[in-house]
């Protein structure tokens, strides 16, 4: 199996053989993966022990070096067809409310162009009012609530195309 | 006043469970009350007795008032110690519980009157001889409040007189933006503090947001701790305080203490309060409100001064004198305190909810984490997100961070997006381990330039796991080399 | 010498994850090693690299001296910390170091030597004019054993003269013990230490162990920085420190203090000491021993005086002169120590093993742990018990011992027995509570006279807790009320 | 089902009828038990809570108010039985090896009537010589091990009876 690999800004090529021996970026790798907990791994490379966390699933945000990373993963099958379920840059982009709370306004309408960081939408949680962001430039393709409603956490509010 | 023996904690989080454990120290007995969201929370399991008050939202059970006094008559309790946020600044509570003949821990009603109305703090202060901002009276409307702003000059800031902790501000540099900001600032005024009252005062654009912590018993003393320095702040809220204060000296610490004095004398003052100042780059200081309760960041004064500062609050509340004068307090080292919230600082700062699935503590030597956390804890929507703070001192600065600087790279939260990678970052930025640094130092510096730098075997590690999480798999304990994971996510992803 | 920037940090546990820290703070990277049975250890995380050196056994792991420092060579590095225990005092292990160009953060081997054996340094003390308790040279056989101990008087202590830590050390109370003192202490000391060597001392029934911190550099600089009382022992093995020693008045703590530093010029010492002493009720001083490595209970003195000891410790290495004067040291308030080792006091401390199933660290004001544990740590039986030290600090030793009450009552460790039972009851007894004890109070005071008196609400929880726990179905998290527990265990015991 | 549990020196009746309902000592209880994590248990009783943590199961030791108590359970049909199997005082006690190790020494013969706390055996494991002392008076029924035998943690090593 093959796996790419999105670290932030960097790419890795990850293939594991039948035989379980793994080859990073076309190196081969002695590789000893334990977990520690659930969220908690500690992996040795040739000897050396680096701890990693996993710190949200869904985006993927690991923890490594005292640090948080993004990670995107596509297997072989997407690669081939592009990256595009689990996006590496250029994909669709779904807005969805990050907690439950209430819409106070949009921002956009479809068919609007919008750049990367212009706010969408208002949402009201925690007793304070959040703007939601564009993660990247693209069109409002498609708006899925109204202003004024009560949104679920992880509701989808809009869809962004690039 | 009379001995306290059995203490009711109108409050959650790691503040209560900061309270319990002076409590405890000092063998008063400790009452907790709790929401349905915090049925099995750490300041549950750890006081002596707790009570169900209510549903999740605040104001059904941290903020009703009357409920909260009848678990501590019910339960035989002779004070109430309000902690931070919710009814801590709120004097119609304050009354409730003098009325039921509790002890309020804090300063008396009629103070927190005085000072809790931040108009009329200024007044007072004024009147002491203390420099304030320039600014408004409360504001009737919001042609009144353009008139106010074109008197003063933009940008100004418009703030709510009632309640604290920086909700419901904004800066407003023009005219064209003061309509959206009055709309939105009287909205957010009237829904966390039930008060809609808003004012204008000048907005200094380059100035450090220092505060005075104080202390006054009811025997007439009063004495000043030391500075923290809270600039570091986003939307109003801060995430790092610092004392000594990076910008503050010996001369500027003296006059900010002789000011908050001062004031704390005009008003009666008993009890811990902070004077809150902006400073600007000249060291020119001008006083903004007053805090009448503990401060969330009173740990860092507490390292600095080796005093257990709720202890203090509960001495003063039952009578007795503070026991040391002026002279006696003496300040070791440095301290920085961190504050770990549920908020993505990759997205703006949004508020993130749900549960935490991992939870590593710092430890050793310097380090204090005060905390409610547990692997498992869920992280409602319903309260302020800081799940956390994580306080550091050293001999010197320069250690102070050293230690955060560590202390952060040893910490896991996992389950919700933190302000973790925030301090990690912002530890080993150069203006602000220089010291350099205001109030708009988040705004300038947050979201840093270059991404993370992951050198080759880490990015390499991390890699692997991401590819191991991937498989949908729930993780088996102590499992080695993740073996099935890779054929479960082999197999998931043959199937896709 | 030059600067350190790589170092090997040649143990385990607390004790090594606490020298990562410093090394963190201080910019060096750290090089962890590890057993079979560490895999996942603390230490081996948080280092910057950790690698393996061999199966869990310590002859073959963390004291094959060669293994560890074929590593630090390959990995580039220019210093080894070896901790405490293991190869800490060993002086072919600290040529080793030397031998393959590493500085071993120590004092030179000569000194490691004439300090080592014990015997050796009681002459050197008492050439330096420190008083020594009455004792023997190295003996022969158990003839000589007898013969020494009829000149001394019964009881007297037989001792391995190499090695430390209390091991293999035998009371003997009169003739007709002797023979099998002798050869239980023999295999013992021959077994830790390699050396099977004895020799007797006069035993003082009623005396205090009280150790005294030293710290001495290239330059010719040496300074004490306090005492701590050690006197809480069973087996010769330590459960309890203090700072002040609770019958340590200024003229002793002065008089130990320049007695340690007579010693340590004697020897030529550089780097950190302890030298141990016995001090009867009339306040008589006898010097035993010196360690010459970083102690276990160092952190009280961390906490009294300030300084990070380990930081210390890679500053003289590298030869830097102290940052200080005897006069510069301040020592503040008073701290405690408590040993949470894997032993079971209910079963005379019989040492115990497994695994840690949950780990709650107590937090908050003047609480410091430093451990290794987490939810899921193996407790080897291959090492020493000492599975986390909670250290306590307080303005006073009445708040230093309230702040370790508390937080003993929030600690829990569950999988293995462990001493906390201990500490929760020590803490509270009347003589320990006001500083009357002396080495022999765990003898005297353990177990307790009377059982643990639970109040009725405690005592049904832990009843239905224990009815629930008996159904063996596992254990599923945020679940209710145990419904399904008392169906499961309902329909095993009806089937039993 | 009902159950006496007997904590430390204290004693309970423990019974729990098909609807739910609790009852301790014929009183009937309010009980809200939540499982905080693996070993962690928070008890509502009456609205006070308590924390009781489970520290070893066998032989089942609690941690609650601080401290540690030892608790032992039995069912009805074993206190129909008179409690033998989960034995409330004078049963048969088996010694075991606490942890692995080396049986340096058996001080005591088959036969022998021993008094609580008398040394029975030396235990050689972590480094230490370990005492192994009788928890109760008795007298040694069986040896099971010779001196001088490694040992396994829970090996039998002898059995003493009342």
């Amino acid at each position: 199996m093959r796996y790419e690999v999105t670290l932030g800004g960097r790419r890795l090529r990850v293939e594991r053989d039948p035989s379980g021996a793994l080859t990073v970026d076309d190196r081969v790798r002695a590789v000893d993966a334990t977990q520690i907990a659930r969220d908690l791994w500690t992996v040795t490379l040739d000897g050396r022990s680096v701890e990693v966390a996993v710190l949200t699933r869904d985006p993927l945000r690991l923890w490594v070096s005292g640090d948080e990373v993004a990670a995107e993963v596509a297997n072989e099958r997407e690669l081939a067809l592009g990256g595009a379920t689990r996006g590496t840059g250029a994909a669709r982009q779904e807005i969805r409310a990050p907690m439950p709370g209430l819409l106070k306004a949009l921002h956009v309408r479809e068919g609007d162009r919008v750049e990367r960081g212009a706010s969408l939408a208002t949402l009201e949680a925690m007793k304070m009012e959040n703007e939601l962001r564009a993660p990247d430039g693209g069109t409002v393709s498609r708006i899925a609530v109204a202003a004024g409603a009560k949104v679920e956490g992880g509701a989808l509010l809009l869809v962004l195309t690039p | 006043m009379k001995r306290i023996r059995r203490i009711l904690i109108a409050n959650r989080g790691e503040i209560a469970v900061r309270i319990i454990r002076t409590c405890r120290e000092l063998g008063i007995a400790t009452v907790a009350v709790y929401s349905d969201a915090d049925r099995g929370a750490l300041h549950v399991r750890l006081a002596d007795e707790a009570y169900p008050i209510g549903p999740a939202p605040a104001r059904e059970s941290y903020l009703a008032g009357e409920r909260i006094v009848a678990v501590g008559t019910r339960t035989g309790c002779d004070a109430v110690h309000p902690g931070y946020g919710f009814l801590s600044e709120n004097a119609d509570f304050a009354a409730l519980v003098a009325d039921a003949g509790l002890a309020f821990v804090g300063p008396p009603t009629a103070v927190q009157r005085a000072l809790g109305e931040k108009t009329s703090a200024r007044r007072l202060a004024k009147a002491a001889g203390v420099a304030i901002a320039e600014g408004s009276d409360a504001l009737a409307d919001e042609p009144a409040a353009r008139a106010a702003a074109e008197r003063i000059g933009y940008p100004v800031l418009l703030k709510p007189a009632g309640g604290g902790g920086g909700k419901g501000m904004r800066i407003v540099r023009g005219p064209d933006e003061l309509a959206l900001a009055w709309r939105g600032a009287t909205g957010e005024a009237g829904s966390a503090f039930g008060v809609a009252a808003l004012f204008v005062e000048r907005y200094l654009e380059h100035a450090r947001h220092v505060e005075m912590q104080i202390f006054a018993d009811t025997h007439g003393n009063i004495v000043w701790l030391g500075e923290r320095d809270c600039s570091i702040q986003r939307r109003q809220q801060k995430l790092v305080e610092e004392t000594p204060g990076p910008a503050v000296s010996d001369e500027l610490r003296a006059r900010l203490g002789a000011s908050a004095v001062a004031i704390a004398r005009a008003a009666g003052y008993v009890n811990a309060g902070t004077a809150e100042f902006l400073v600007d780059q000249d060291g020119r200081a001008v006083f903004l409100e007053m805090n009448t309760r503990l401060q969330v960041e009173h740990p860092i004064t507490e390292l600095a001064t080796g005093l257990d500062l709720v202890a203090l609050q509960l001495r003063v509340a039952q009578g007795e004198a503070l026991p040391f004068t002026q002279d006696a307090v003496e300040r070791r080292g440095a301290a920085i305190e961190l504050r770990i919230t549920a908020e993505d600082p990759s997205a703006g700062f949004l508020p993130s909810a749900g549960r935490v699935s991992l939870f590593r503590e710092p430890a050793g030597p310097g380090v204090r984490v005060d905390h409610a956390l547990f692997a498992g804890s869920p992280v409602p929507t319903e309260y302020d997100p800081l799940l956390a703070k994580l306080v550091c001192w050293g001999p010197t600065r320069e250690v102070a961070l050293a230690r955060a600087r560590r202390a952060v790279r040893e910490t896991i939260v996992a389950g919700v997006p933190t302000s973790l990678p925030f301090h990690a970052r912002t530890l080993v930025e150069p203006d602000f381990a220089s010291g350099r640094y205001d109030t708009g130092y988040v705004a300038s510096h947050w979201p840093p330039p270059a991404p993370l730098e992951l050198d080759d075997d880490a990015a390499v590690a991390a890699g692997i796991v991401a590819v191991l999480t991937r498989a949908s798999r729930a993780p088996a304990h102590g499992e080695r080399n993740g073996q099935s994971r890779w054929d479960t996510a082999a197999r998931e992803d043959a199937l896709r």
